[in-house]
């Protein structure tokens, strides 16, 4: 480690209008070769914190951005013209966003993408080219000289992330700012992309990585800042924070990240109540001829007892969803259901999609009500307050939604539920929540619960038994604690290894 | 003052400076010395008539066709200002005792601009051609309706055999749509002729772009002026423009601008900013033939009452709008007739306005008023259907048709004016859907009252037009246009024709307004003038200001 | 993930209305009250002609001059409002009830209808306005009638084109898939969820559609196939004073500018209540 | 084999505009009038039993309706679209005659427009500030005007301004003549300019909010070089799409203008037609305003896939047709 930190700042607070303070009297310091993770919930401020550091923030006329101490590779950036900031952006500081495939101009080739911190210093081109195929090289993307043509469209999601990365390597910035750069990946490619994060800070760049997943920190960063409603509420190294939590939120943050097994014990095996036999569905490829998104899979529901689904994306496993829920028809095989049929109810990713819009959320519940109870026992059954009946979906939150739909499903007293990806769009407090309610739900009534989502360490906190689907078809299948005590499938070791274990 | 504005930028500003007096000063030192006409160039003609389908007058012939065919045709005989008729292409004519024979002699040193010569069997295939339907000749068709033959005598000797005495036969060959065309030409066929029709004339059809302009050439052989000509051999200008800006503000614009030399049909303010401009000149040239007016369908309720026909000319009250819509340039009439007819006769008397009496000949005639302002008899509302043919009519014409409207509503009739493109006025026009109606007829000399007026006009040609709109139908008149036009004596034709026009103004079928508006402004070019048939303009002796 | 169709609620429509929103509204209501009641802002008869006082520039005796006929344009333009709006409309009105017919058969009816009206509506689209209305308005004559019917006609496809694409997305959105999967009939779940959530966007849409029709419609007077007059309809005032436009521009500029007023005030109403489409 | 079924379902919807125009044309104008009338020279003329008989045979009027209407779809499937009943002169002489002018209109109009629209969209993205947000405020206003402005009125006071009062612009227009050109190609492209703006000024917005401009800024992009290398291209997608749209409206405002300036034109051929009850003429005219919509949308097509190489056919999209609902 060289003396001068790559980053210090002191007494940063950003306010934006309309907003009010966003940061307040942030210090941060990141030493050279060092990680810095920046933990917090959505609205904590972490995007607006990573875009200040390259001074987007101050572009804003509007936004007013004050510090005692800012300064970037040793240089004072608080009074920096928007000129000099430009010049210092890309080549001393630089940019990886989340979801490459919004963060690439789709219609940029890799090459003017990745080469743009060069062209726009008058790099001459043939010594362009060679810079990018250098930065594509460290990033990790295979074939990078094929690919300079390409353009985000045709690459995969793990190679867009590489190019985005290569694009903030290849003007040599020794401070790179990571705002999330894994959320959008499917583990196994999340946890490359660490990697290949990890080696980059080894080769002695300093980085800032913004995220929200613990176990992302515990993975690359060396120290970790947490943030909440604008502050920093606890800094320290990894171990030591994660260790032991000083600060209340952290401790939140950490209680809530699902990990372990399901609490409660599987009430024995009920009868069977639907039964899904070679189920094959196909679309229609882009190309011309069909893809097989579930090709030969079998699953069948006991009554009680909750089977959760796991794989990547792609995997055929919200297909599988639709066909056991019937919103599809599937073109071979067939799903039996116990007499008389059991009533099923699907708990969506997206529940706002699933609420029409001009309606409040007591003629929502009431409509799908076909029991004795009112809108307001069923939001009090989900933890909600009763004067949320005169809301409409628009004004509530995410967590609420998703705690909306599920008192709908309760309505129809159902007796199985078909949870697709639940929690994903929620953050990790909330995510518990509702994870805590649908597994106390499963337990006071007796529910039957098919439970998909890609994150393996969410499936073993809710499932007694476990499907891993792969390309539409399953490639390993059995008891929870099994399966993840003793993986049979190669991908499921994979699965494991990505997820962090939980 | 006003043109002082048009005057370079510099001159604005001394204007200005010193004032208004130096400014009238000034303005009148920046208007050009009388420029040197010159000879050559091309002159811009911006019609707002609507762009014929045919250049040949024969075929089907409106107005329209007469102001290009000008140009290019010329007739067998002219017509001066004092409605004495001149030789043409015909130096002379004599009429047999009977009024049965015409004989013309024809000018021996004619060629038609094709090279064919003018004589006698051209003159038979011209008149052969308007009578053939397959022509689709109405105009003309009707002209020479009682010509039985024409025998070419000799070379320049062309007899006329009539099927009866028509004292209108000269005026009917001095217009435009009975010209002669070379029969080479006409021998090529409907289309051909139509593109480019052969004549005499000054100027030759060049190129015919549709929709765009026709191009004019000087004919260099030109030897036939009439007798208003000062110009004795081929014209001035090298090529006329014929251009079509059915737009009367772009028309006028265009000329402001000095895109084009000549515009017709322009607005009564135009003609008022013309009048007071030094650049733009006026030519006032009325058409022959019917004077502008009303007519009243006397062939249905609630016309067919003279009553209702009275009260409703007593109500309409036009002179004020006359005054005001046209700005002083037009005249009102009380005559059927053009003022350029020397026979014409008014009446003011018969046409005061009177909208007391107009009320109580309505009260009398049983039509009463109630609540809405509209009367009614038998339950029926004294309504009045007005179509309007928006291709016949100036937007200052529609605004007096509304304040006749307004002015009649007062006494309570229910005028319905409706503006229809040309086909669609025929149609409702053809199937008696009208009360009024103004359809002004063009033609040279009173004759045009037998086509207007005889009851022979109620009965509709195969296609279902008719020309009597006011559906007179009174023997008296019949006898009195028919013995008009067999008579060959000047002054009991002058007689008889009086008689029939005292006749039609005490029928109240007839509001006359004014004479058929026809007015050219003129800019940048000097020695335009109007043939005294149908009013069309020629160029023979125009030149543009150097 | 956005929900097909933003949520419509009045309350959020008016919390939307920015500045030039409550403009737009006060303009609207003004229009109303003129169309309505116009004697209430200005008394006179619009159709009473003074020959003797044509022409007058604007003065406070006619706040808008006076036209050829002696008439007083400021009353003729307020006495115009009633018949110019509701030509706007029943051409809209026309419009929007083909559209419905066209857009609901294609959107809800089997896929071979759906993708035979679809290609219909399209080609029928592809063809210009007044392309299609001067056909019309050949065929049925000039006039009022005549001219709010081809507008409406001309004016269908485009309607039914939102439509169609409008129930598509509320028949494939989350909440009808719901709605099914809980069992609810076809024909509740149009009338619950699919019709309201159709139509609802529509009365932005309309609103503008009302603006542009008017225009449409003078576009007819002025190409000779218009209002009947003498009506005060403004397309017709325009038409009439466009000859004058040299010396008495005020025939031509204060109804074209009714027409324009009238158009924008709507055309803001109507974006903001077709849901803020522009962010 | 994209393109292959692209090209077909393009020729598709050409077929389908034919047919679909000449049903409509067909059916409209027979329902009521007379055609033979039209042909004869409207109801003045004085035409015999042996015109009128020719007439039929020609125009095969003695045939049953259904006949008449298969043999019409059969010639103007073919482009034989037959004589003009008043002009008698074939009609597809007549259309080519007036096609170029009304084409170079509309395409100078479009190119103005375009350029209008994208030089509003850069100024009030530029626009910082108080006053640069009365800047943009006032630019929507223009737009929303532009929008709803009446062609013939904007043309008429252009004239009274630019021709009459003035004197520095022709009133009248022909062929290619660049002055003449002027004020017709302003009136009919600032409508046109202020929709496009629309467009253009929020798609321009919403690129820039996009994370790929943050990307871009990052790397120390500049707002110009933003705007150009990135922002303009996608903010001219939504605009390009609308653009064959856009085209087919500009040959509506070419009815209207054309007649205003005096200009010749495939707009005053229509009137004229229509006026006059000449079916040939009338079919004629429709069918060569939906075929240049077709092939207009054909370059569209090509022009969308050199900005947008990502041949990704997005569904046309449901945005905007708010403002496309009210027609052409």
């Amino acid at each position: 480690m060289t003396g001068r930190p790559a980053l210090e700042i002191r007494g940063l607070t950003v306010a934006l209008p309309g907003t009010g303070d966003v940061l307040r009297d942030v210090d941060l310091t990141v030493a050279a070769g060092e990680c810095l993770a920046v933990v917090g919930e959505s609205g904590a401020g972490k995007s607006v914190l990573a875009r200040t550091l390259l001074g987007l923030t101050q572009d804003d006329r509007h936004a007013r951005v004050i510090a005692r101490t800012f300064e970037v590779a040793g240089r004072d950036v608080r009074t920096l013209p928007r000129r000099d900031w430009r010049a210092l952006r890309g080549v001393d500081v630089s940019l990886v966003l989340q979801d490459a495939l919004q963060s690439l101009d789709p219609l940029r080739t890799t090459e003017a993408e990745v080469g743009e911190t060069l062209a726009i210093r008058r790099v001459p081109a043939h010594e362009r080219r060679t810079r990018v195929l250098e930065a594509l090289h460290a990033a990790g993307l295979p074939d990078a000289a094929a690919r300079l043509r390409q353009r985000s469209d045709d690459l995969s999601g793990g190679m867009r992330q590489r190019v985005l990365i290569a694009s903030a390597l290849v003007g040599g910035a020794p401070l790179l700012v990571a705002d999330e750069p894994t959320t959008a990946l499917d583990s196994t490619v999340a946890a490359r992309i660490l990697d290949l994060l990890g080696r980059l800070r080894d080769e002695g760049r300093s980085l800032v990585l913004i995220t929200h997943d613990l176990d992302v920190v515990a993975r690359v960063a060396d120290r970790v800042a947490v943030l909440d409603q604008g502050r920093i509420v606890e800094t320290g190294p990894v171990a030591e924070v994660l260790g032991s939590a000083r600060h209340v939120v952290t401790r939140a943050l950490i209680a809530a990240a699902p990990h372990g097994p399901k609490a409660t014990a599987p009430a024995g095996p009920g009868p069977e109540l639907i039964t899904a036999r070679d189920l094959v569905r196909r679309y229609r490829a882009p190309g011309g001829g069909s893809v097989a998104a579930v090709d030969g899979v079998g699953v069948s529901v006991h009554a009680g007892e909750t089977v959760g689904i796991v794989g990547e994306s792609g995997s055929g496993k919200s297909t599988l969803a639709r066909l056991l829920v019937g919103a599809e028809r599937p073109d071979e095989g067939t799903v039996s259901t116990s007499a008389p049929p059991p009533r099923i109810r699907l708990i969506p990713q997206d529940p706002f999609a699933t609420f029409d819009p001009r309606w409040t959320v007591g003629r929502i519940l009431r409509t799908s009500t076909r029991t004795a109870d009112t809108p307001e026992a069923l939001l009090a059954q989900v933890g909600l307050a009763a004067d949320l009946v005169r809301r409409r979906p628009a004004t509530l939150s995410g967590g609420q939604r998703q705690r909306v739909a599920i008192a709908r499903a309760l309505a129809a007293d159902p007796d199985l539920l078909i949870c697709d990806e639940p929690v994903s769009a929620l953050d990790v407090t909330t995510q518990a929540g509702i994870l805590d309610l649908l597994v106390r739900l499963q337990a006071d009534r007796g529910l039957a619960v098919v439970f998909i989502s890609h994150d393996l360490a969410v499936v073993r906190k809710v499932s007694d038994r476990v499907i891993v689907m792969r390309d539409g078809r399953i490639v390993e299948e059995g008891a929870t604690e099994r399966v993840f005590a003793a993986p049979e499938h190669p991908f499921t070791r994979e699965l494991i290894r990505a997820g962090g274990g939980g | 003052m006003h043109r002082a504005l048009f005057t370079p930028r510099g001159r604005i500003l001394s204007v200005l400076a010193v004032g208004t007096a130096a400014a009238l000063a000034l303005a009148a030192c920046a208007a050009p010395d009388a420029p040197a006409a010159q000879d050559g160039g091309t002159l811009v003609y911006a019609s707002g008539d609507a762009e014929p389908t045919c250049l040949d007058p024969h075929v089907g012939g409106n107005y329209p066709q007469a102001l290009i065919s000008t140009q290019y045709l010329e007739p067998l005989v002219g017509r001066d200002a004092d409605g004495e008729i001149t030789p043409w292409l015909a130096t002379d004519w004599t009429v047999s005792d009977d009024g049965l024979t015409w004989d013309f002699t024809l000018r021996d040193d004619v060629t038609f601009t094709d090279g064919t010569p003018l004589d006698a069997d051209a003159v038979k295939v011209n008149i052969e051609h308007l009578q053939n339907p397959d022509t689709g000749s109405s105009t003309g068709y009707l002209a020479v309706a009682k010509v039985a033959e024409v025998e070419a005598v000799d070379a320049t000797h062309a007899r006329f055999h009539l099927s009866a005495p028509d004292s209108a036969l000269l005026e009917s060959l001095s217009q435009q749509w009975t010209a002669i065309e070379s029969p080479a030409g006409i021998a090529r066929g409907t289309d051909e002729n139509c593109a480019a029709p052969i004549g005499t004339g000054p100027f030759l059809v060049d190129e015919w772009v549709p929709q765009q302009q026709v191009t004019l050439v000087r004919n260099d052989d030109y030897n036939t002026p009439d007798a208003g000509t000062e110009n004795d051999g081929p014209a001035h200008l090298n090529t006329i423009e014929w251009r079509f800006i059915p737009d009367a503000a772009t028309r006028w614009a265009a000329l402001q601008s000095g895109e084009v030399n000549v515009i017709d049909n322009p607005q009564p303010d135009a003609i008022v900013a013309a009048e007071q401009s030094d650049d733009i000149a006026h030519i006032d040239a009325p058409r022959p033939g019917s004077s502008n007016r009303i007519e009243l369908n006397s062939g249905q309720a609630p016309f067919d009452d003279v009553r209702v026909r009275e009260a409703f000319i007593r109500a309409a009250d036009p002179e004020p709008g006359i005054e005001s819509l046209y700005l002083g340039t037009v005249t009102r009439s009380t005559s059927p007739l053009a003022s350029t007819e020397p026979v014409a006769i008014s009446d003011d008397a018969l046409f005061e306005t009177d909208a007391a009496a107009a009320a109580a000949l309505l009260d009398e005639a049983g039509w009463t008023e109630d609540a809405s302002g509209v009367r009614s008899k038998d339950g029926k509302p004294l309504t009045v259907r007005f179509p309007v043919s928006t291709n016949q009519s100036v937007a200052a014409e529609q605004s007096l048709f509304e304040q006749i409207q307004a002015n009649a509503a007062a006494v309570g009739f229910d005028v319905v004016l409706t503006p229809m493109d040309l086909s669609s006025w025929y149609g409702a026009l053809g199937a008696n859907e009208y009360e009024a109606v103004s359809a002004p007829y063009t033609k040279v000399g009173p004759d045009v009252l037998r086509i207007l007026y005889h009851s022979d006009g109620i009965v509709p040609a195969p296609s279902g037009y008719f020309a009597n709109h006011a559906q007179l139908s009174d023997p008296a008149l019949d006898a009195l246009l028919d013995a008009a036009s067999a008579t060959s004596d000047a002054d009991e034709r002058a007689d008889l024709y009086a008689q029939a026009q005292e006749i039609i103004l005490a029928s109240y079928t007839v509001l006359p307004l004014y004479d058929q508006q026809n007015h050219f402004l003129t800019r940048g070019v000097t020695g335009v003038r109007t043939l005294g048939t149908v009013a069309t303009p020629t160029f023979v002796d125009a030149r543009l200001d150097g | 993930m956005s929900n097909p169709v933003a949520a419509p609620s009045l309350r959020a429509a008016f919390a939307r209305l920015r500045p030039a929103g409550v403009v737009a509204l006060v303009v609207v209501l003004a229009i109303l009250v003129a169309a309505v009641w116009p004697g209430l802002i200005a008394p006179g008869d619009p159709l009473a002609i003074a020959p003797t006082d044509a022409l007058a520039p604007p003065s406070l005796a006619h706040l808008f001059g006076t036209d050829e006929s002696g008439r007083d344009i400021f009353t003729r333009v307020v006495h115009g409002t009633a018949p110019s709006v509701g030509i706007g409309l029943a051409a809209t009105g026309i419009g929007i009830g083909a559209g419905l017919v066209l857009g609901f058969a294609s959107g809800l009816g089997p896929k071979a209808l759906d993708a035979a009206l679809g290609r219909v509506i399209e080609v029928l689209f592809a063809l210009p306005t007044l392309v299609m209305a001067l056909l019309l308005v050949a065929v049925m004559g000039p006039g009022t009638g005549a001219a709010v019917l081809a507008i409406g006609a001309a004016t269908a496809p485009g309607y039914a084109r939102i439509l169609r694409a409008r129930v598509r997305a509320v028949a494939g959105s989350g909440y009808v898939e719901y709605a099914r999967l809980e069992g609810t009939r076809r024909t509740r779940v149009f009338l619950r969820h699919i019709a309201p959530n159709t139509l609802w966007p529509l009365v932005g849409v309309a609103t503008l559609g009302i603006g542009q029709a008017i225009v449409w419609v003078s576009a007819l007077s002025f190409l000779g196939f218009g209002t009947l007059p003498p009506s005060p309809e403004w397309g017709a005032m325009l038409n009439a004073g466009r000859v004058y436009i040299s010396t008495a521009w005020w025939m031509t500029i204060f109804p074209g500018l009714a027409i324009v007023v009238t158009a924008t005030a709507l055309t803001v109403l109507g974006r903001t209540a077709a849901g803020g489409g522009r962010r | 084999m994209r393109i292959a079924r692209w090209a077909l379902a393009r020729i598709g919807s050409a077929l389908l505009v034919v047919w679909v125009v000449t049903t409509i044309v067909f059916f409209a104008l027979r329902a009521s009038g007379d055609p033979l009338e039209a042909i004869l020279g409207g109801p003045g003329s004085q035409a015999g039993e042996e015109a009128v008989a020719v007439a039929r045979e020609t125009y095969g009027l003695d045939q049953p309706l259904l006949w008449q209407y298969l043999l019409l779809l059969g010639r103007v499937g073919t482009l034989q679209l037959g004589d003009s009943y008043a002009r008698r002169q074939p009609v597809i002489d007549l259309i080519a005659a007036q096609l170029p002018s009304t084409l170079l209109l509309a395409t100078l109009a479009l190119a103005l427009a375009w350029a209008l629209a994208l030089c509003g969209a850069i100024i009030a993205r530029t626009s910082r500030g108080p006053a640069g947000r009365a800047v943009t405020a006032s630019l929507r206003g223009a737009e929303i005007v532009a929008t709803v402005m009446p062609q013939f009125w904007l043309g008429a006071v252009l004239i009274l301004v630019f021709a009459s009062t003035l004197g520095v612009l022709p009133a009248t227009s022909s062929g290619a003549d660049p002055a003449g050109l002027v004020l017709p190609v302003v009136t009919l492209a600032i409508p046109i300019a202020g929709f496009l703006a629309q467009i253009m000024r929020d798609s321009l917005a919403e690129a820039d909010a996009a994370p790929f401009a943050v990307t871009a800024r990052a790397r120390g992009a500049s707002d110009t070089r933003l705007l150009l290398h990135h922002t303009l291209r996608h903010a001219s997608l939504p605009a390009l799409a609308l653009s064959g749209w856009a085209y087919g409206s500009l040959l509506s405002g070419a009815v209207v203008v054309e007649t205003l300036f005096a200009r010749p034109g495939l707009g005053r051929l229509l009137i004229d037609g229509a006026m006059q009850r000449d079916v040939p003429l009338v079919i004629g005219a429709v069918v060569v305003v939906a075929l240049v919509y077709v092939v207009v949308l054909v370059i569209g097509d090509a022009l969308e896939l050199l900005v947008d190489p990502r041949l990704r056919r997005r569904t046309r999209t449901i945005v905007r047709q708010a403002d496309v609902a009210v027609g052409a």
